[in-house]
């Protein structure tokens, strides 16, 4: 049962931090660009492919993962400069239906290219098995590999929106563009450059989960929310929060699919619990979503005031 | 040569405040889609007056939601929740043998309102994006729930026996899809002027000001949220109705209307057709759903044309389809500055 | 009528997109073959995606049937969408012939005269491993499906020839694609065998993360033969070595019209034909055979429906009869996943586990007139 | 030390399709402090924002440093040195009153005691107390305060403070005239609007009354005393 | 139009109130009363807490303790729309205007607030002629007349301030709580502000954040001074201008003058 509950606790610290590198772009794109951005789930989406077909080009995972990430990014550019930087100043519904679009778009560019089905990433061979954490423990090299680099990439944003000066420009420039650009502030070229560093992470979170989920096309759009729950819960434009977030529902996900079942097992009639258990597990995590806005109607780390 | 208009009285345009239904146009409008089922069987492609029912049933729904969203600066991506609950109420009532439309139909706006009612309660705590993933925390909610509830299909869905009826009013057999058709016409319309009505009322204007500007009225002394309520719970059950009139339709009722894309395409619709403007809701649904049918007509690939002509709507016009009708709007490069949510 | 349309409705995109893709390809290789023509008429297939929804497949069909009248349907991958798209074909009095979705309620009490499954029956392939696991001696199982009917009919198919105890039964979200959970649980439960019916890219994921994991070492991993066909096995690798699954047709079965499907298939696709296109392309020659028994009369309803029934067409299967359900009558065998002489991973047949199987359902049929 | 600084000519702005300026005229030099005045709604802030290119003008010239600047992006014409204090303060209500601060600090003068934060912590020791704030914490004097110090950060050439006294305390308002006299002295171009015309006097060297978008007088501090009939006609009282 | 019936009792007593943030008490015991009839200032140095005492009059913020009491009447419990009703009403610091809206339809909303139901959901709004007189009414008050018709998003920021004050006069309070009105008016609009709330004097009572000692006082029967969130000195105008610790911690020795 330890073992159990060890194993699920990593297992939730490794999808809140993927969900982590998805959240932090969204975040700083919306939270504090103030854009809604529905393509980001396709920028995780093109990510995916781009590492999965450098890695079978290359043949090294990590020549691949590196090439995805600033394919990806350039196309995170190229995407911005063409058109989402003519949205930034729109409301907030002429986003939704402008990033949608473009996911539209997206998807079935990508279907075009690389065809409707599933195509197969796979883990590099060294990691493609378990290592021994504990005696008796065992735990999918591959998932450790992940949870290290999300763990590292947490760090090194959190530095750099809250540390440097590039951040705080950056937050700047999204409460009040204008005054920004009055105190000296190239917002467009910033902005960019946020973006380009958002779809650089949705890279890593796509590339890194090929290995582990599918690469395919509409990949994007179920994590796209997952996404925006870990954001709301987290408070709209804090990295802290969304890390938090992010690990609260890779582990409230995780634990719920394992333990809700078990519980419902006890509690009821097995055809009844077979039935009400993964209903429950399901919503779970927006049941912690809309008990958090209960609460905190602006998430737990509300970033204006 | 102008003069600065510090002490020259005149109107900046029309108040924001007031719509018009837009007569002529609308009379136009509806005199063809009368005419629509005859000139279809004369064609014969009577599949299209299936087709016109349901475009007709989508228009409702997002009208009702561009009466929160427009008008009402409330965000929900949770609105086919509504119109599924309604569509189950109509499906489980024939499963329990009522068939009545009278009965199910008032019946569907009424869960459908009482669940916006309780959503709305919780929900309306909250502002601007917060709002929008709370209603959509609920509909996952309500959808899941569907998905488990064996008795009523869970994820297989329920095929209805048949359609409601009308019963006591004579030579209305909704079997009948053109008779079917001219009913859910008569719904849309009234449901237009309703909303006409409503939004050059006092409850429009109150509404629209707290959209614009919600501490300001609380602080002229409105319950602000009260409306916002009310605003949430109608739009909710006439959703509700639209979900019994789209069982009726297809005969068929399954936690798929619920998902979370059902709300983001009603949404979506809304946004194309133009948010706050009495017709957006009509010709969004009209406009996307037309482009999806002719599209996928044409190629496998119609997704990608969809999204190419949506974004060019997004970049032409400054708020959705009905903003081109409006000539002082596209006249001026209006920079658009940041409002709802 | 001077020519046969074919609505072919199928899932097209997203996950399952493979199996509805294999369908097509497999009825449109029949086609092919038969010179563009079934039962001598030229014929017209009309393909639409279903996008694995019940709603998108209800309207689509409604669209085959009333604007493009089509005369025969068929492609349907998953019971749901069946579910939801049978209705408005039988309406309509159009034939449905299943090439997989062969859910329980047709099978039995809402059985039908307008549908046909050429494929199986949902249960029959877990009840051939339910068999099979306990005849090779294993007593304690960990069984897992998605949450949805037929993943509940899986395991109920299973249970039934299935007579060891069950360690744990598991349902997962539909489109779940991280079994991370799932196999936690797997290892704390320490079951000797595991039975999985995840379809498409499902299997995939499950079937690597259990190999990542480094449970294949100490379990045996079982599955139907939707969960370890080609379109998996080309997605999987190495890792899915030695899997026992079960099946009604594989691409070595020694029989005429079964070597010219396979090498006609390859030669077309250049891939090894899965299930799902030995489906389709059995769904089409059972067309072609029905069509030109009624020498083209298609609106002699009767005429066609006892053609169809009557089955007269090679199935690349071998012996192929219809039940009074309408469901198939036939025998299925034991595979299990090695390299082939050319190098190959992917199945070998072992085995028949079942001769003349019928289902469950049959006897609760009563079929309506026409 | 009189080289040109700031030249705007013939300057034409309106909003959409009313005009608000017609004809604004303003010249600088270094080290020169200079007044824009008016009543409400004359235009006032509309050249201040013509000149930072926040507001495209339609006609005219800005010469900022010798270099013309109208058709720039703002932030180029800000880096060249020019900072504003806005009307309505405009602070950033996501970033910390010390982040506000430090986001744009730079050095644009040559002048050879920059603004630094300690200066700036002395000069408003309320906004020390409050560092940690949030922008949108602040009492609206303490926002003012904050946009003055976010403005002297950059260490501009010309410094332009729209109502830069707004709803300060009496007190306070006094130590920002005396900081202003202090800048004077110590080279620093401003350009100040502002309703305490007599203060004004006091500080400025160099007036521009405007009504309705034109230049209706403009002169030096004595002249500008001796006119009082100027002040009932077009600023008021 | 003043319905108290004795002018012994206060209108607003504020007892005791405390708000704290985090470490800093805004609010701190501040005790106060308000006389109908009166203009009451209240003074006191930037962050001293006045608007944060007017948000917890208005109902925008809740006290942590201490009581309002309003014609005899504890506020605590209610909301800010229910203040309103009551009579109790407030103006902004930062402009709160509906921007996309005419100067007359900001006005006629404030009207609406006050007479009859908005739950009206077939009567066409635009026909209460009576609504849109008064709510013209109004802007002839605040010096908008002859603005009615223009947006107020394009307003100058001085004319925004003027309809500030107006939406708040539409609600016909019984005590205005008036935010820095002349914040942001040349000395001409200010005058006029002035002479507007002298002219409210008696038809309703005000209490006033203001930072232009001119207009202060001229206008206050009563100030009174917060300095870290409390009541330090309470009195009328010449005994605060002589209060020593008001001069050290507010006025200064040397006021200059708005022009
Ligand atoms: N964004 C805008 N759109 C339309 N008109 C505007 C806009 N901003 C200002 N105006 C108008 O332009 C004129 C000049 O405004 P401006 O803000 O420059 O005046 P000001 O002299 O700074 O006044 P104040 O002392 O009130 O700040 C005013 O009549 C105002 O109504
Ligand atoms: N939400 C908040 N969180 C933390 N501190 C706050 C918050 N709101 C206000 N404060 C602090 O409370 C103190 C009182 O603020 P308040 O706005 O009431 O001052 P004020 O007297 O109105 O000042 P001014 O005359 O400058 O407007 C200030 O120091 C301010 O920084
Ligand atoms: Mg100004
Ligand atoms: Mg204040």
């Amino acid at each position: 049962m330890t073992i159990l509950i060890l194993e699920q606790a990593l297992n939730g610290l490794q999808f809140g931090l993927m969900l982590f590198l998805l959240a932090a772009g969204l975040t700083l794109v919306f939270g504090i660009m103030d854009m809604i951005n529905l393509a980001h789930g396709s920028l995780y989406m093109v990510g995916a492919y781009l590492v999965a077909s450098a890695t079978a080009a290359s043949g090294s995972f990590a020549l691949g993962l590196l090439a995805g990430v600033v394919g990806a990014a350039a196309f995170g550019l190229l995407l911005e400069v063409v058109v989402l930087r003519r949205l930034y100043q729109r409301d907030h519904l002429s986003q939704v239906l402008g990033t949608f679009a473009i996911l539209l778009m997206c998807n079935e560019a990508v279907r075009f290219v690389w065809g409707s089905q599933p195509i197969g990433a796979s883990a590099p061979a060294a990691l493609s098995g378990p290592v021994e954490l504990l005696p008796g423990f065992f735990y999918p090299a591959y998932r450790l590999l992940i949870i290290g680099a999300g763990l590292a990439v947490a760090v090194l944003l959190w530095l750099l929106v809250t540390r440097t000066r590039l951040g705080m420009q950056v937050r700047a420039g999204a409460s009040n563009r204008e005054m920004a650009q009055a105190m000296g502030v190239n917002v467009q070229r910033l902005f960019s450059a946020v973006f380009g560093l958002g779809a650089a992470l949705c890279a890593v979170a796509g590339g890194l989960m090929g290995p582990l989920l599918a690469v395919q096309v509409g990949m994007g759009e179920s994590i796209l929310i997952l996404a925006f729950v870990v954001i709301v819960i987290g408070g709209i434009g804090s990295i802290r929060g969304a890390l938090v977030g992010a690990l609260l529902v890779g582990v409230v996900d995780t634990a719920g699919r394992t333990l809700i079942p078990l519980l419902f097992e006890q509690l009821m009639p097995l055809d009844l619990a077979a039935s009400a258990g993964p209903a429950v597990a399901s919503i779970l995590i927006y049941v912690l979503m809309a008990a958090v806005l209960f609460w905190k109607p602006q998430g737990l780390f509300p970033a204006h005031g | 040569m102008s003069t600065p208009h510090l002490q020259t009285q005149h109107q900046d345009g029309p108040s924001p405040l007031d719509h018009r239904l837009q007569g002529a146009r609308a009379v136009a409008l509806l005199l063809a889609l009368v005419a629509l089922p005859p000139l279809a069987n004369w064609l014969g492609a009577d599949f299209y007056i299936g087709l016109a029912s349901r475009i007709l049933i989508f228009a409702l729904a997002a009208t009702s939601l561009n009466l929160i969203l427009g008008f009402g600066g409330m965000v929900s991506f949770g609105h086919a929740a509504f119109v599924g609950l309604g569509a189950y109420t109509v499906g489980v009532l024939m499963t329990h043998g009522v068939m009545s439309a009278w009965v199910a139909w008032p019946a569907a706006f009424g869960v459908a309102a009482l669940a916006a009612w309780l959503v709305g309660a919780v929900s309306l705590r909250t502002r601007g994006v917060y709002f929008i993933m709370i209603t959509l925390a609920f509909a996952q909610m309500l959808y899941y729930l569907a998905v488990s509830l064996k008795t009523w299909g869970g994820d297989d869905g329920l095929s209805l026996p048949g359609r409601s009826s009308l019963a006591p009013l004579p030579g209305l057999d909704l079997a009948n899809d053109t008779t079917f058709y001219y009913v859910v016409l008569a719904v849309c319309a009234g449901a237009m002027v309703l909303l006409w009505r409503l939004l050059n009322a006092r409850f429009g204007h109150t509404l629209q000001a707290i959209r614009d500007n919600d501490t300001r009225m609380a602080a002229v002394g409105f319950h602000t949220r009260r409306y916002q309520h009310i605003a949430f719970t109608l739009a909710g059950g006439v959703a509700g109705l639209a979900g019994a009139l789209l069982a009726n339709q297809s005969g068929f009722v399954s936690p798929a209307l619920m998902q979370w894309q059902q709300s983001g395409m009603l949404m979506i619709m809304v946004i194309l057709g133009g948010v706050g403007h009495l017709w957006g809701g009509v010709i969004g649904a009209v406009v996307f759903l037309l482009l999806e049918e002719v599209l996928g007509h044409y190629t496998m690939h119609w997704p990608f044309f969809l999204g190419a002509a949506l974004l060019a709507v997004v970049l032409v016009a400054s708020n959705g389809l009905m903003s081109l009708m409006k000539r002082p709007t596209w006249l001026k490069a209006s920079g658009r500055t940041k409002e709802a949510p | 009528a001077d020519n046969v349309k074919i609505g072919l409705l199928s899932t097209l995109s997203g996950p399952g997109a493979g199996l509805g893709v294999d369908i097509r390809d497999g009825f449109q290789l029949a086609v092919k073959l038969n010179g563009g023509k079934l039962g001598g008429l030229p014929a017209e297939v009309v393909v639409a995606d279903d996008q694995a929804s019940p709603d998108v497949g209800r309207q689509t069909a409604d669209r085959l049937v009333k604007r493009d009248k089509v005369d025969f349907m068929t492609g349907v991958v998953f019971s749901n969408v069946m579910l939801a798209v049978g209705a408005p074909t039988f309406a309509a009095k159009t034939f449905y012939v299943s090439a997989n979705a062969g859910p329980s309620q047709y099978a039995g009490e809402q059985c039908n005269p307008y549908f046909f499954n050429v494929a199986w029956q949902n249960d029959n392939l877990h009840e051939a491993v339910g068999k099979t696991v306990t005849e090779k001696g294993f007593k304690k199982v960990a069984l897992i499906a998605p949450n949805y009917p037929a993943g509940k009919d899986a395991l109920a198919g299973f249970k039934r020839f299935y007579k060891g105890e069950v360690a744990s039964e598991t349902y997962t979200q539909l489109n779940q694609l991280d079994y991370g959970a799932e196999i936690s649980k797997l290892r704390a439960a320490k079951p000797d065998a595991v039975y999985i019916f995840l379809p498409g890219g499902l299997g995939i994921n499950f079937i690597k993360q259990f190999v990542g994991a480094g449970l294949s070492k100490d379990m045996t991993l079982f599955g139907p033969g939707f969960s370890a066909d080609e379109d998996v096995i080309k997605a999987v690798g190495d890792p899915m070595l030695g899997m026992f699954n079960s099946s009604q047709w594989a691409h070595d079965m020694d029989n005429a019209a079964n070597k010219v499907f396979v090498a006609e298939f390859e030669k077309a696709y250049g891939r090894l034909p899965s299930l799902y296109a030995s489906q389709g392309y059995d769904a089409a020659r059972m067309i072609d055979a029905a069509v030109r028994d009624v020498k083209g009369k298609l609106d002699d309803k009767a005429a066609v429906r006892k053609a169809l029934a009557a089955a007269k067409f090679d199935s690349v299967r071998g012996a192929f009869k219809f039940n009074t359900n309408q469901y198939p009558i036939q025998d299925y065998y034991l595979r299990v996943i090695t390299r082939d002489s050319k190098g190959r991973v992917t199945n070998r047949t072992l085995g028949k586990v079942f001769s003349n199987h019928t289902d469950a359902y049959a006897a609760s049929c009563k079929m309506p007139a026409l | 030390m009189s080289t040109a600084l700031l030249e705007v000519s013939d300057l034409q702005t309106a909003y959409g399709s009313s005009q608000v300026l017609f004809g604004m005229q303003l010249h600088m030099r270094s080290g020169d402090v200079a007044t824009l005045l008016g009543r409400n709604g004359m235009g006032k802030t509309t050249t201040v924002r013509s000149i930072l290119g926040l507001t495209r003008p339609q006609g005219g010239s800005v010469r900022f440093l010798g270099e013309r600047v109208d058709g720039l992006a703002p932030d180029r014409i800000a880096r060249m040195g020019l900072a504003v204090v806005p009307e309505g303060r405009q602070i950033f209500p996501n970033l910390s009153v010390e982040d506000n601060l430090k986001a744009f600090a730079a050095r644009r003068n040559g002048l050879s005691e920059p603004w630094t934060l300690d200066r700036v912590w002395a000069m408003f020791p309320r906004l020390l107390e409050r560092r940690r704030n949030m922008g949108n914490q602040l009492s609206g004097g303490e926002q003012q305060m904050l946009a003055i110090g976010r403005a002297l950060m950059t260490n501009p050439h010309l410094l332009i403070l729209d109502e830069a006294t707004e709803g300060l305390a009496p007190l306070i308002r006094e130590d920002i005239w005396q900081c202003l006299d202090t800048l004077r002295a110590a080279g620093q171009s401003i350009l100040v609007i502002d309703k305490y015309v007599q203060r004004l006097v006091k500080l400025a060297n160099q007036h521009t009354v405007i009504e309705r978008g034109r230049v209706v007088w403009q002169g030096d501090s004595p002249s500008l005393a001796a006119q009082p009939e100027l002040w009932h006609r077009y600023i008021g009282v | 139009m003043s319905t108290t019936s004795s002018t012994s009792t206060p209108l607003l007593q504020v007892k005791a109130l405390v708000k704290r943030f985090g470490g800093l008490t805004a609010t701190d015991h501040a005790t106060l009363d308000v006389m109908p009839g009166e203009i009451h200032a209240l003074i006191g140095p930037n962050g001293a807490g006045k608007t944060t005492l007017i948000h917890q009059l208005s109902g925008t913020l809740a006290p942590d303790t201490g009581d309002i009491v309003f014609d005899g009447q504890s506020l605590i419990a209610l909301p800010m729309h229910a203040r309103v009703h009551r009579g109790l009403v407030r103006s902004y610091q930062i402009t709160s205007i509906f921007k996309r809206l005419s100067v007359l339809d900001n006005l006629a909303l404030a009207v609406q607030a006050r007479s009859g139901s908005s739950l009206r959901f077939w009567a066409r709004a635009r026909a209460e002629a009576q609504r849109y007189a008064e709510a013209a009414e109004v802007a002839q008050r605040v010096g908008l007349g002859p603005l009615l018709g223009r947006t107020a998003g394009g307003l100058s920021h001085g004319e925004q301030r003027q309809l500030e004050v107006g939406l708040a006069l539409a609600t016909q309070p019984r005590l205005l709580l008036l935010d820095e009105p002349m914040a942001g008016m040349g000395p001409d609009e200010s005058e006029r502000m002035v002479n507007l709330l002298l002219g409210l004097r008696g038809d309703m009572t005000l209490l006033l954040v203001e930072h232009d000692m001119d207009a202060v006082f001229r206008l206050a029967d009563t100030i009174s001074a917060l300095v870290f969130g409390r009541v330090v000195a309470s009195g009328t105008p010449a005994q605060i201008r002589q209060n020593a610790d008001v001069r050290r911690a507010y006025l200064g020795d040397d006021m200059e003058h708005a022009a």
